[in-house]
């Protein structure tokens, strides 16, 4: 009985921090974005600037028609928001925040991270095919090369890590974290950094979505409740990304108070990275489609392939 | 606002930097933002945002819904008959205005009428509130076109050493007690401030448009000290005359 | 029967089924989806069975990188939406092909069957045994591997070079002779 | 406790219906997910031996590691191969005869 108990207690608590953390990270895009452009952002929703500006943004998607195209194949046009949210949601229950506070401990969550996120990909694709629009087409084609060309890149950069910690597992890597690894490990971090907003689309790598391009890529034909789970899960990207490499790069929980507060630090390098990630958005313009394929064949490879070389040197060296 | 650079100076790097930095410097500086309905704009005072109509200044000559670019102003006149004023006269004949119409949803805000109106009867004004929930709401008829009239701002003061106002002129010269003591009809006020008015200021001497810049809703900065003489005559004319020629400054003299 | 088997048997089904409409079904986009099911209930098979590993590089890997990739390649050829005809052979040719694959089906189960014997303890494999076996003892089957995959890359990019090539020789025909072709 | 009949039962019916695929597709990717459904039917079978039985080299998983991977180089070039047919010949149909 107490299994159930707890078993349904991480559940939901999961359940709570998926619907609960994209929407912080998405209200701080609001707000950061807005001051780095010398705007305010939202200020009226939920009155003490513009707060709840995200649920009213829900509402809205919640009264939407729901609109299938009539050319449309239907059921996987249905299907792929559900494709493209839940790999994120099962991701961040394996995201230690501190030592004990993990939903669910697997031994290789590193790669587990990863093979989810992967997953997440077809619903980019089954959505721009399924929608009978060439742009979303073109759209789903160029987030599957996207995705495909930096998913090498940001495993070589975790495995780097991985190497080093001599750990698959989340827990075990930010335990033996140390901060010499800030330097160690910065080029693969920045490897991860960059594959990881490749892999999330988001400017400035947003050309599957690029709007003045392909108006807005898989999602054009996406209306409502639908379009705003693809929304969900861009956000639900960021975050599990931010606290992928809080955990990775950053060692977790790992600083003063460690053992009260070490949930807190983890969010905490994560809210960063992702106020990075925002960052980045607002300051650079978007790549052209061979320069997206050359900064990952040309120098992220080579650079993980190094990242990794020498991750392997130091740590035969040093045992 | 630097000095312009070439496309390419020093790769990529202090590109992305320099992109980083500025954004980064713009979020710790105060926004510039004011939320427009809590904090009412600073509009330049000529703002050009809403079109006015001076209706007593129509002659409905129809040239501004010709010239319209995108015909949005509808214009319905009659003509009506005015009898002769003195025995044995001839009629004489004035254009009554219906209808004026501007449908703010076709205009573009050109401003091609106000520059064509001979008669000084369309005016910018300042005014931007007026949207609707319904785009056939925004077909304005002359009642609400006139009441942007008293938002119009004063025209710009004129040059030191330049010729005094026609009106300001005319309001200063002496008022002729000849003329001014028989009630001058209001048929020849009305027809009389008509062809004249805009381009000969040295020849406006006429106690009806004297009294004008009071009579209506524009102000102009040295008609304070005009009204005093002449309103007393088209007052009286206007209680005496006929309803029917509707002589446009004497009522709205009035009315003010 | 054990707790194993019953979810063995789970998303073994799933696995089956999937599998069968991604091999039927006219739909051409569908059929790769089918595999992406199939694959992914092959992974939880995995995962019963007690590897994790290789669930998980089969979720990464194939999921993430092979569908994508037949997808990819779906969507440049031809996929439109709709039952396709034109994808499978004539009406006799798939009876022979189900007769084949049921062939298939009934000689391996004739030769496995007898050998499954009774239930039997999963130990488990941890990452770590994988781990040292494949940097111990197949260390140079995973160093050929390695080369492997770097030639596969170079056929992959030199196969669309070459065609690129021969397109852009097409095109030029008239104007060049044919040792410009050759040195093309 | 595991029983070793419903992993064997699955490879099997797994390359059945893989051989059926790569028989009755016309289209060079369907074909292409036959041969992926026999791959992992080997799959299978490596990794339940493996599983249960005194696997000393861990075999079963390495060698299923190995088959994945060259999986992945085969899709590779072969779809490189279909892409290039297709640029050719304008279809991917393996039925047609190449004039």
């Amino acid at each position: 009985m107490t299994d159930v108990l707890e078993v349904t207690l991480r559940s939901v608590s999961v359940l709570a921090a998926f619907l609960v953390l994209p929407l912080l990270v998405g209200q701080a895009e609001h707000k950061v974005m807005a001051h780095m452009q010398g705007r305010l952002g939202p200020m009226y929703a939920g009155g003490f600037h513009g707060w709840a500006q995200l649920v009213a943004d829900g509402v809205k998607f919640v009264q939407k028609e729901d609109i299938t195209p009539a050319a449309a194949d239907r059921r996987v046009f249905r299907f792929a928001p559900a494709v493209a949210l839940v790999p994120y949601l099962v991701a961040m229950a394996v995201i230690p925040l501190s030592p004990d506070l993990v939903a669910a401990d697997a031994p290789a969550s590193a790669l587990f991270v990863l093979a989810t996120t992967a997953v997440g990909i077809l619903g980019t694709l089954m959505a721009g095919w399924a929608s009978a629009n060439k742009y979303s087409l073109l759209g789903a084609m160029r987030s599957a090369a996207q995705l495909l060309s930096y998913e090498l890149p940001l495993v070589l950069a975790v495995a780097s890590v991985c190497l080093a910690a001599g750990s698959l597992s989340l827990g075990g890597i930010a335990q033996a974290w140390s901060p010499w690894w800030l330097i160690w490990q910065l080029p693969g971090a920045l490897v991860f950094l960059v594959a990881a907003v490749a892999e999330l689309q988001r400017p400035p790598f947003d050309m599957p979505v690029a709007d003045a391009e392909i108006v807005f890529g898989a999602y054009t034909e996406y209306t409502g409740l639908r379009f705003a789970f693809f929304l969900l899960a861009e956000y639900a990207g960021i975050v599990v990304m931010s606290l992928l490499f809080a955990v990775l790069y950053l060692g977790g929980w790992q600083g003063p108070f460690s053992d009260q507060l070490g949930w807190l630090w983890t969010l905490l390098k994560g809210l960063v990275i992702a106020v990075v990630i925002i960052w980045l958005r607002v300051a650079w313009p978007r790549l052209r489609e061979d320069q997206l394929q050359h900064l990952a064949w040309i120098v992220l490879v080579p650079l993980a392939l190094a990242q990794l070389a020498l991750t392997g040197v130091w740590v035969v060296v040093s045992a | 606002m630097s000095e312009p650079r070439t496309p390419r100076s020093g790769g990529a790097l202090p590109g992305l930097l320099k992109g980083l930095a500025t954004t980064a410097r713009t979020l710790a500086r105060p926004t510039h933002t004011t939320e427009y309905p809590d904090a009412p704009p600073h509009l330049p005072p000529r703002s050009r945002g809403v079109i006015a109509l001076l209706e007593e200044n129509c002659t409905s000559c129809m040239l501004c819904a010709r010239e319209c670019p995108d015909w949005c102003i509808y214009i319905d006149s009659h003509k009506e008959t005015l009898p002769a004023t003195t025995p044995g006269g001839r009629e004489r004949q004035r254009n009554v205005l219906d209808r004026f119409a501007i449908d703010f949803s076709l205009c573009m805000y050109c401003g091609i009428c106000i520059e064509v109106c001979p008669f000084d009867a369309l005016h910018w004004s300042p005014e931007f509130e007026y949207s609707e929930l319904d785009i056939r709401d925004l077909l304005h008829e002359k009642d609400r076109l006139g009441q942007w009239m008293p938002t119009v701002p004063p025209p710009p003061a004129l040059d030191e050493h330049s010729a005094e106002p026609a009106e300001v002129a005319a309001a200063n010269k002496p008022a002729r007690p000849a003329r001014a003591a028989g009630a001058p009809p209001p048929a020849r006020a009305a027809r009389a401030e008509r062809p004249e008015r805009p381009e000969r200021p040295a020849r406006a001497e006429r106690p009806a448009r004297a009294e004008r810049p009071e009579g209506t809703a524009r102000p102009e900065p040295p008609a304070d000290s005009v009204p005093a003489e002449p309103p007393t005559p088209p007052s009286t004319a206007s209680e005496s005359g006929s309803a029917e020629t509707k002589s446009p400054e004497p009522t709205s003299g009035e009315d003010q | 029967m054990t707790t194993l088997d019953i979810a063995f048997a789970g998303v073994g089904l799933v696995a089956a089924a999937s599998g069968l409409l991604a091999v039927t079904t006219r739909h051409v986009v569908h059929a790769a989806l089918w595999l992406v099911v199939c694959l992914g209930s092959v992974a939880g098979c995995y995962l019963v069975l007690g590897a994790e590993l290789v669930a998980l590089v089969q979720l990464l890997v194939y999921v993430g990188a092979v569908v994508v990739l037949v997808l990819f390649a779906l969507m440049l050829t031809r996929a439109p939406i709709g039952p396709n005809p034109e994808v499978t052979t004539s009406r006799a040719h798939r009876a022979l092909a189900a007769v084949l694959g049921a062939g298939v089906t009934a000689l391996l189960l004739s030769v496995l069957l007898p050998v499954a014997g009774p239930a039997r303890k999963r130990p488990g494999t941890s990452n770590t045994a994988v781990a040292e076996q494949v940097f111990g003892t197949w260390v140079w089957p995973f160093e050929a591997l390695s080369l492997l995959l770097l030639v596969a890359l170079v056929a992959a990019f030199a196969i669309s070079r070459m065609t690129r090539a021969a397109e852009v020789a097409q095109s030029a025909l008239p104007e060049m002779t044919a040792p410009e072709r050759i040195s093309q | 406790m595991i029983h070793l009949a419903g992993p064997y039962a699955l490879a099997a019916v797994l390359a059945g219906l893989g051989a059926y695929g790569v028989l009755a597709r016309r289209n060079a990717v369907l074909m292409l997910i036959g041969v992926e459904l026999i791959l992992n039917a080997a799959n299978l079978l490596l990794v339940s031996v493996g599983s249960v039985g005194a696997d000393t080299w861990q075999a079963g998983n390495v060698l299923t590691l190995f088959v994945i991977t060259i999986a992945a180089a085969e899709v590779c070039v072969a779809l490189a191969v279909v892409l290039a047919l297709f640029r050719l010949r304008g279809d991917v149909d393996l039925t047609r005869r190449a004039e």
